[in-house]
């Protein structure tokens, strides 16, 4: 088919199509919501979740605690609450490294080429052929367990997806006319990799982003079930999964709401993604 | 072809030998007495020595590096600490639960993912369609342990058809030690086959709208035919892709599902040796885990050959 | 009874009309040219009688092939005839195969499918259709996978897949386009020896006017999904009745009024003063693919030491066939890529040794025009920002104010107005982006612009009006061009000298008329003979009529 | 009649020498069972005679003549004799000795065999605790042709037979036909680890496991004793459960602060939410309450945080200070540690909580003793002494104490040696070197149809020689 595709006016096409996307809609309303429930825990909460009161322990959920309460007597509504912020700034922050050095890296690949390209992607994979979890297993023996250390696990294992990523859309931005005309126009790489091939290749950044951002929740969750996440007291989605299951026969409350939470966000985030795929990515787009 | 091949053993070579380096000086740096563990709060000064030196924790080490490294050369990866016993004979004990294990779940989920994925790509727009990526979109979201916990409360609790967990070994026969796998394998295998239906699916999606699949319809042959015949093999390809990474993702994955299922696999030796700061074991599997993940990334550029004769370089 | 008629056929997506009531018949063992500018619709004819639409679109009105209907036809009646009775042959060679496949797999498969013969007697017959579309086993082996031949060998094996089982009609949807005009040539003689052969028809889509007066008995004109004038070839487009045809026609063999002043310019040699561009023994080789190892890659020689120079003001045509080295020599001279071996100079720079840090002065030297005049813009940015780029190249960075004036006023020269700054590309026509693609490059006021194909991908129309500001510019500006195309019309149309390129050497040059009317190397012949020419097509066919 | 078992057990031993580590895992599954010593210990902590028939002890307490079993056999088939047990307190107190309780045998001047079925130990000084220590499962008796394989294939006298280890999963005990004493009534017993408390549960309900005698299923016991398929008994350990303080650190060398600390303790509360099932008895000082000579002390410092912060600010932290809090992996002290940093934190005390691994608790707090405050449960039977050791890693200093110890050593008899005991568990109780939590609880969950598991867990061990099926 023509490259020549009738591009409406951008931003308001992106707009109209936005409100057609019903991926897209239902997603950024998730997360929306959850960063909201994030920001909004910063301020207020049902109750305190530092002072335990322990004689109010497992109670099942009523109107006092829509959600329960957990094995100290914390609300597990409040709880929820506050960990959204734990897994929203690990997987935030984790892809954040990524992005900040997977991006570079692949950009560099791409812009140099030969043996550079080749070492950095060499280098890439060696990072891939580690299984990602055992490696963030074994980052925590060594720094201990905590949310820091889970953000740098997972960190790690992002750069080389964002590098790949960015090296894959770089090395299809490059061979572009108008590259060759920034180049006929004395540009240097650095230059042209900032004009020209970052915002190009953006979206597929972005999209990326959210996959990652989603696979970033789930690997800590996954993580802190383990026990190598977010310590007590800072509450966690998967830490208090993990604090649950035990209980699952008596108090099934207990596991199910974080669990939903998790599934409800990572839903979220993957519904965005395929919404945002849709819109920017134009060859999905002309499929339609 | 072989040229090609010899390129990727070697480049799978460096690989395994930068990660022993890694491997290496990241577990130097561990905090962790791993003698003073063994013998507890009680243990006097010269036990503690005796025992350090029965290790060869005593040595420098560039000296144990070596020594580890020219052992696994000869297929000595040293003797456990902890379980005294030849890393080597753990691994195998334990290789014989994980593989199957992660084979089972590859298994699985391919053969749940790829003809859902080719249902739902044939009927693109149809309610099965929306049904099957909306059941998907879940099954990537849904955390494996959790995942596992519900499953374990069903057929294991409720219904009692499978056991809870645990494994009895394959000496007390396949359809025993089978049963004891296929929650885990299941539990691994869905989150794992959600994804790769969702990439069959647009694999498949993009190959229906290439020209060739036009060409073949122009030939006559009715939308299955070509579905079949000419869109399947292409849409392979990142298909390929994601299983050779997924299988990385099991691997590291069953350290989970075995915690959860008490499974003794290579995930719990590892998690439980790093805990016991066994840390020749801890070397020697995540060695084995590498070079695993090396073989089948491998195998799958073998495979893209195979499927794909634009990449099969003439001698 | 027609083989293929088609009655005031409609298609729309939505609410829009894509083909407004189209009627056209074909009969056995005729060819029917299509032609028409871009978005015109004829695409969408053919896939209408393939039934092979997007899903989207919805068609109304009467199709018919040999009695019976298509539109609406269920599908499986579409399977038994396509293929068997209706063969396509698309644009694309390079995409339309399955890569994963044969040849010989892909040819025989139409045929096992419709006669349910065995394998072996499906690949033998693959095997005599590909022999006789000039692909004979010997040298091409049934199991060769469609990576392994050229765009033009390809294209033979998808005219096989369609011809196969010799339908009685056959539909070519642009089957050259995509090609050199040496394999044009090659193609379309192939294309009229099968219609002769089975006594098909041949409903032949093309948008080049010369194409089409070469083969078909009949055409139809169309433009936005409406024909404009349906005839015998040779009467509607020499008497040219419609005004449409007319300006189509024109505009196909349009040469632009170059002034006196190019005239003046092909003084004798010797009376020239030192050259804007000079390049000596210039030689580029790419490495191959490794084969093994270890082993040292061996080279492919992309160009081979070329040797040429270019005066100031002086307007030369690079012209070879596809592959030939054309698009890398001039990637050397913008010093966009180095020469393995040989120097190229420009106005006292060696472009092709200096660091790009010293580079900026001789950059401000020359500039280039692309082909794609939508690929050469970063879809992001504005035309201000797009035409402004080359300033970088100024020492001193102009202000935003300057900068402005700067880029009004190159707009101002290839007849944009200034408040087209702030669009961006895709808000203009393929003809005014190739517009504000040359304004561009005369930003700098460069003393050369080297444009690769700049004309290529445009319909005849615009293409004129894009030649007239190459040939203004030249006149008026006094810019020196390296003009590279594979359009033997467009060299002759505005070019000074012409230099032809053959496997990366360049094998003959001079001045234009002389090498196009009396060329003296083989490739040159090659090409000249190949090259389509709506007059002379015309003047042939009303020969043969007259004769008759 | 069933007779075989498939016991719960939360960690896997290392190796399966008992005399080579201290991992209480060993003890769990081979004392007893397996390996037998010259006393072994009851199941209310009192000393029995084992493959000591019988013994004599000088009147100056420092020769002990052990009278052997002479039908006493090893699995491999060779006899038990004087030798053997020589062989093995020689091994144990050895230089090259990997013994984790080389303190146990650090009494020992010499050891004779007299004959065959006589042994003479002979003490440097008389020890009070001796004919104990030598019922512990580092003092167990190995014989000198498979002591070096013990780790992987265990040899010892005991009624039970090890048959089969497979590793991560389970080990396997059988019945020993040829035991010199009583026949045990199981045929088999399976020990399957089970690491995961979330897998502890669904392996009981599923019956996979019928028996789980520490069994981590924290507040679904309540599940488990109304469920009439299972019997739940909570006994007591020897495991003193304790915020240890850094003694030898500002603040924490003021006893007024430590007062405060101890004041501000709830520890009903600390019970409630300490991971299993809101169960352990309080203690109030370093002594089990199930040992005849304990003392409830626990009125010592009664929970009042408003004295508390009176106290603190008398040592002069009218508003508080900021310590860390290391926590190593059991439930107790990951669960508790967060229940008492909510609690030190009313009376301004902030902890940081730090989540340590065992191998990282041991050498950065016990060996290093770089903490601040840490929770832990010693499970060491009769271990009060702990605090009189010098360079202990709480460092604390009490001449007084000492002297107690020192005597205790020293004593034999019962009523004097109870009397000891009490003295030294008040003196702690009021200098609380360390918060005293409360005993760690042993919950038993078994099927109903089980008789004969020990309820107490006065040393680390699954004495299966009672256990059988009821019909
Ligand atoms: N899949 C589609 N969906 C909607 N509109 C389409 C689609 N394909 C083509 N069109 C529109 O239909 C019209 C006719 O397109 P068609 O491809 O037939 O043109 P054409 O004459 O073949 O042009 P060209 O010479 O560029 O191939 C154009 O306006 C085009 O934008
Ligand atoms: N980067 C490259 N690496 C290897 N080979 C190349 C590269 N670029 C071009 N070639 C080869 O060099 C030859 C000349 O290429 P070039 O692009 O100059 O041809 P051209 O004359 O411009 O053809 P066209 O008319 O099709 O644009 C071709 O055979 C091409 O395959
Ligand atoms: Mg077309
Ligand atoms: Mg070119």
């Amino acid at each position: 088919m023509s490259a020549h595709q009738a591009a409406p006016s951008r931003s308001f096409g992106l707009l109209l199509h936005a409100f057609g996307n019903r991926s897209f809609l239902i997603g950024s309303a998730i997360t929306v919501l959850i960063a909201l429930v994030a920001l909004v825990s910063f301020f207020w909460t049902p109750y305190d979740i530092t002072h335990l009161v322990v004689a109010n322990k497992m109670k099942p959920p009523s109107w006092a605690h829509p959600f329960g309460t957990d094995h100290f007597g914390r609300d597990i509504l409040s709880m929820i609450m506050i960990g959204s912020r734990n897994s929203i700034a690990v997987a935030l922050v984790a892809v954040g490294i990524g992005m900040g050095i997977g991006i570079p890296i692949g950009c560099w690949a791409a812009a140099r080429g030969g043996w550079v390209d080749e070492t950095l992607m060499r280098m890439n994979d060696i990072v891939f052929a580690f299984p990602a979890l055992l490696s963030a297993v074994m980052i925590t023996a060594i720094f201990g367990p905590g949310a820091i250390n889970a953000i740098i696990a997972i960190g790690i294992f992002n750069v080389p997806v964002f590098a790949r990523v960015a090296r894959a859309g770089a090395m299809s931005i490059w061979p572009r006319e108008y590259v060759l005309a920034a180049r006929a126009s004395g540009k240097g790489r650095a230059q042209i990799t900032i004009e020209h091939i970052l915002p190009n290749i953006a979206a597929i950044l972005l999209i990326q982003g959210t996959i990652q951002f989603a696979l970033g929740i789930l690997a800590e969750s996954g993580l802190s079930y383990v026990g190598l996440g977010a310590q007590p007291p800072m509450p966690s989605w998967g830490r208090m999964l993990f604090d649950s299951q035990t209980r699952m026969m008596i108090a099934p409350y207990q596991a199910l709401f974080p669990g939903f939470a998790i599934v409800v966000t990572v839903l979220g985030l993957n519904l965005l993604g395929d919404g945002l795929r849709d819109l920017l990515d134009p060859k999905l787009r002309r499929e339609r | 072809m072989s040229a090609f091949l010899a390129k990727r053993l070697l480049i799978g070579l460096v690989t395994l030998i930068v990660a022993s380096i890694v491997v290496f000086a990241v577990l130097e740096i561990v905090p962790g007495d791993p003698a003073l563990l063994m013998l507890g709060m009680n243990a006097t000064p010269e036990a503690l020595e005796a025992l350090r030196s029965q290790m060869g924790l005593d040595q420098s080490i560039p000296v144990r590096y070596f020594n580890w490294i020219g052992g696994m050369l000869m297929g000595d990866f040293g003797r456990s600490w902890t379980y005294s016993s030849p890393v080597l004979d753990l691994i195998i004990e334990r290789g014989i639960v994980s593989l199957p294990l992660a084979i089972l779940s590859l298994f699985l989920s391919t053969a749940i993912a790829i003809p859902v994925g080719i249902f739902a790509a044939s009927r693109r727009g149809t309610i099965a369609d929306s049904a099957s990526m909306g059941a998907a979109q879940i099954g990537v979201a849904i955390p494996n342990f959790w995942f596992a916990l519900l499953l374990v409360y069903l057929f294991a609790v409720w219904l009692r058809v499978l056991p809870a967990g645990g494994f009895p070994g394959w000496g007390a026969g396949i359809w025993p030690a089978l049963k004891a796998l296929i929650m885990p394998s299941l539990a691994l295998a869905l989150p794992q086959a959600a994804i790769l239906a969702r990439v069959t699916r647009s694999a498949m999606l993009e190959v229906l709208g290439e020209d060739y699949i036009r060409t073949a319809r122009a030939k006559g042959m009715s939308r299955r035919t070509v579905l079949w015949r000419h869109a399947l093999r292409n849409a392979m390809i990142p298909v390929l892709t994601i299983l050779g990474l997924q299988f990385a993702f099991l691997l590291a994955g069953t350290i989970i599902i075995e915690n959860v299922f008490y499974l003794p696999g290579l995930g719990r030796l590892v998690f439980q040796a790093i805990t016991q700061r066994d840390l020749i074991v801890v070397e020697g599997v995540v060695m084995l885990l590498v070079a695993s993940v090396v073989v089948v990334n491998l195998v799958v550029d073998i495979l893209y050959a195979a499927v794909d004769p634009r990449l099969r370089v003439k001698a | 009874m027609s083989l293929l008629e088609i009655e005031d056929l409609r298609l729309h997506i939505g609410n829009l009309p894509i083909l407004k009531g189209i009627n056209l018949t074909l009969g056995q063992g005729k060819v029917m040219g299509l032609v028409g500018e871009s978005g015109s619709g004829k695409s969408m004819t053919a896939l209408a009688v393939m039934q092979l639409l997007p899903a989207a679109i919805q068609a109304s009105g009467r199709i018919s092939f040999n009695g019976i209907s298509l539109l609406g036809a269920p599908e499986a009646a579409m399977n038994r005839l396509r293929g068997n009775d209706i063969g396509m042959v698309f644009q694309e060679p390079m995409t339309a195969l399955n890569p994963v496949k044969t040849i010989g797999e892909q040819v025989s498969e139409g045929i096992r499918w419709h006669t349910r013969a065995s394998r072996a007697e499906a690949e033998e017959r693959a095997r005599r259709m590909l022999d006789r579309v000039g692909l004979p086993e010997a040298k091409f082996p049934l199991s060769r996978y469609p990576h392994e031949l050229s765009g033009g060998q390809r294209q033979r094996v998808v005219i096989a897949i369609a011809c196969a089982l010799a339908p009685k009609l056959l539909i070519a949807d642009e089957p050259t386009t995509a090609l050199d005009v040496v394999l044009q040539k090659q193609i379309l003689e192939l294309l009229r020896d099968l219609v002769d052969e089975h006594k098909m028809g041949l409903l032949l889509i093309s948008h080049d006017l010369a194409v089409v007066a070469d083969m078909s008995d009949r055409v139809t004109i169309m433009r936005n999904g409406e024909v404009m004038e349906a005839g015998e070839t040779a009467h509607t487009l020499s008497q040219q009745r419609h005004p449409y045809t007319r300006q189509l026609a024109l505009a196909s063999m349009h040469v632009p009024d170059r002034g006196e002043k190019a005239a003046d310019r092909q003084g004798p040699e010797e009376a020239r003063s030192a050259p804007l561009l000079s390049v000596n023994n210039v030689t580029r080789d790419y490495p191959h693919r490794r084969t093994s190892l270890f082993g040292k890659p061996g080279v492919f020689r992309a160009v081979d030491s070329v040797s040429f120079t270019l005066d100031e003001g002086q307007s030369v045509a690079l012209v070879g066939r596809s592959g030939c080295g054309k698009s890398t020599l001039a990637r050397m001279i913008l010093a966009l890529d180095r020469p393995t071996s040989g120097t190229i100079n420009l106005s006292g720079y060696d472009v092709s040794a200096l660091p790009e840090a010293k580079l900026k002065p001789a950059r401000r030297n020359m500039q280039i025009v692309f082909q794609d005049p939508y690929g050469s813009f970063d879809p992001r940015h504005k035309v201000e920002r797009l035409v402004a780029e080359p300033l970088h190249l100024l020492e001193i960075a102009p202000s935003i104010s300057e900068r402005r004036d700067m880029v009004a006023d190159a707009l101002d020269k290839v007849g944009l107005a200034p408040a087209d700054m702030d669009k961006y590309p895709h808000e203009f026509s393929g003809g005014q982006r190739q517009r504000i693609s040359i304004a561009r490059a005369i930003i700098t006021r460069p003393k050369l612009i080297v444009a690769d194909e700049p004309v290529s991908a445009l319909d005849v129309s615009i293409r004129a009006q894009a030649l007239d500001l190459f040939a203004d510019l030249n006149a008026r500006l006094g810019v020196a061009y390296l003009f590279i195309t594979h359009d033997l019309t467009v060299a002759r149309a505005i070019t000074d000298r012409v230099m032809v390129m053959h496997e990366g050497k360049i094998v003959e040059s001079g001045r234009t008329d002389d090498i196009l009317d009396r060329p003296q190397s083989d490739a040159a012949k090659a090409l000249v003979a190949a090259a389509p020419d709506l007059q002379r097509a015309l003047e042939r066919r009303l020969a043969r009529i007259g004769r008759i | 009649q069933r007779a075989d078992l498939v016991l719960g057990v939360v960690l896997e031993p290392p190796h399966l020498d008992p005399t080579a580590g201290a991992a209480a895992a060993i003890d769990e599954i081979l004392y007893a069972n397996v390996f037998e010593g010259l006393t072994r210990i009851g199941q209310s902590g009192e000393v029995l005679p084992a493959l000591a028939e019988r013994w004599d002890i000088s009147d100056d307490g420092k020769v002990y003549t052990f009278y052997l079993r002479q039908n006493a056999k090893f699995h491999d088939g060779s006899a038990f004799d004087a030798d053997d047990a020589k062989f093995s307190l020689d091994r144990a107190r050895a230089d090259d000795s990997t013994n984790a309780q080389k303190a146990l045998f650090a009494a020992i001047d010499t050891v004779e065999v007299v004959d065959p079925y006589i042994l003479k130990v002979t003490l440097k000084r008389p020890q009070g605790s001796f004919l104990y220590n030598m019922g512990w499962g580092d003092a167990v008796m190995v014989a000198p042709e498979s002591a070096a394989t013990n780790a992987e294939k265990p040899v010892g006298t005991g009624p039970f037979k090890f048959e089969n280890w497979a590793r991560g999963s389970s080990i396997t005990i059988v019945k020993n036909a040829d035991y010199w004493g009583e026949p045990v009534a199981l045929e088999k017993a399976e020990f399957r680890v089970i690491p995961d408390a979330a897998a502890a549960v669904p392996a009981l309900l599923s019956g996979d496991v019928h028996a789980f005698p520490m069994a981590p299923v924290g507040e679904v016991l309540e599940q488990f004793k109304a469920d009439p398929r299972f019997e739940v008994v909570v006994g007591v350990t020897e495991g003193e459960t304790i915020l240890s303080m850094n003694n030898g650190k500002e603040p924490f060398n003021d006893i007024k602060v430590r007062q405060a600390i101890a004041h501000a303790i709830n520890r009903d509360e600390v019970i409630a939410g300490n991971g299993m099932g809101g169960l352990g008895t309080p203690i109030g000082s370093h002594f089990s309450p199930a040992n005849a000579a304990y003392e409830d002390l626990t009125g010592t410092y009664p929970y009042d945080p408003e004295k508390a912060k009176a106290l603190l600010a008398e040592a002069g932290y009218p508003d508080g200070f900021s310590a860390t809090l290391k926590l190593p992996p059991p439930p107790y002290a990951r669960e508790g540690g967060q229940v008492i940093a909510s609690q030190l934190r009313q009376i301004g005390i902030n902890l940081e909580i730090i989540p340590v691994e065992w191998a990282d608790w041991l050498s950065t707090v016990f060996k290093e003793k770089d903490y601040d405050l840490t929770i832990i449960s010693h499970t060491e039977p009769n271990d009060i002494d702990i605090y009189s050791r010098p360079d202990y890693y709480i460092s604390y200093q009490n001449p007084d104490f000492n002297a107690v110890i020192e005597e205790l050593d020293v004593t034999a008899d019962e009523a004097k040696r109870n009397e000891l005991y009490r003295k030294a568990q008040e003196i702690l109780a009021k200098d609380t070197p360390v918060g005293f939590l409360f005993e760690l609880p042993k919950i038993g969950v078994w099927d109903a149809n089980l008789e004969g598991m020990w309820h107490n867990m006065p040393v680390q061990a699954n004495d299966l020689t009672k256990v059988k099926w009821k019909q």
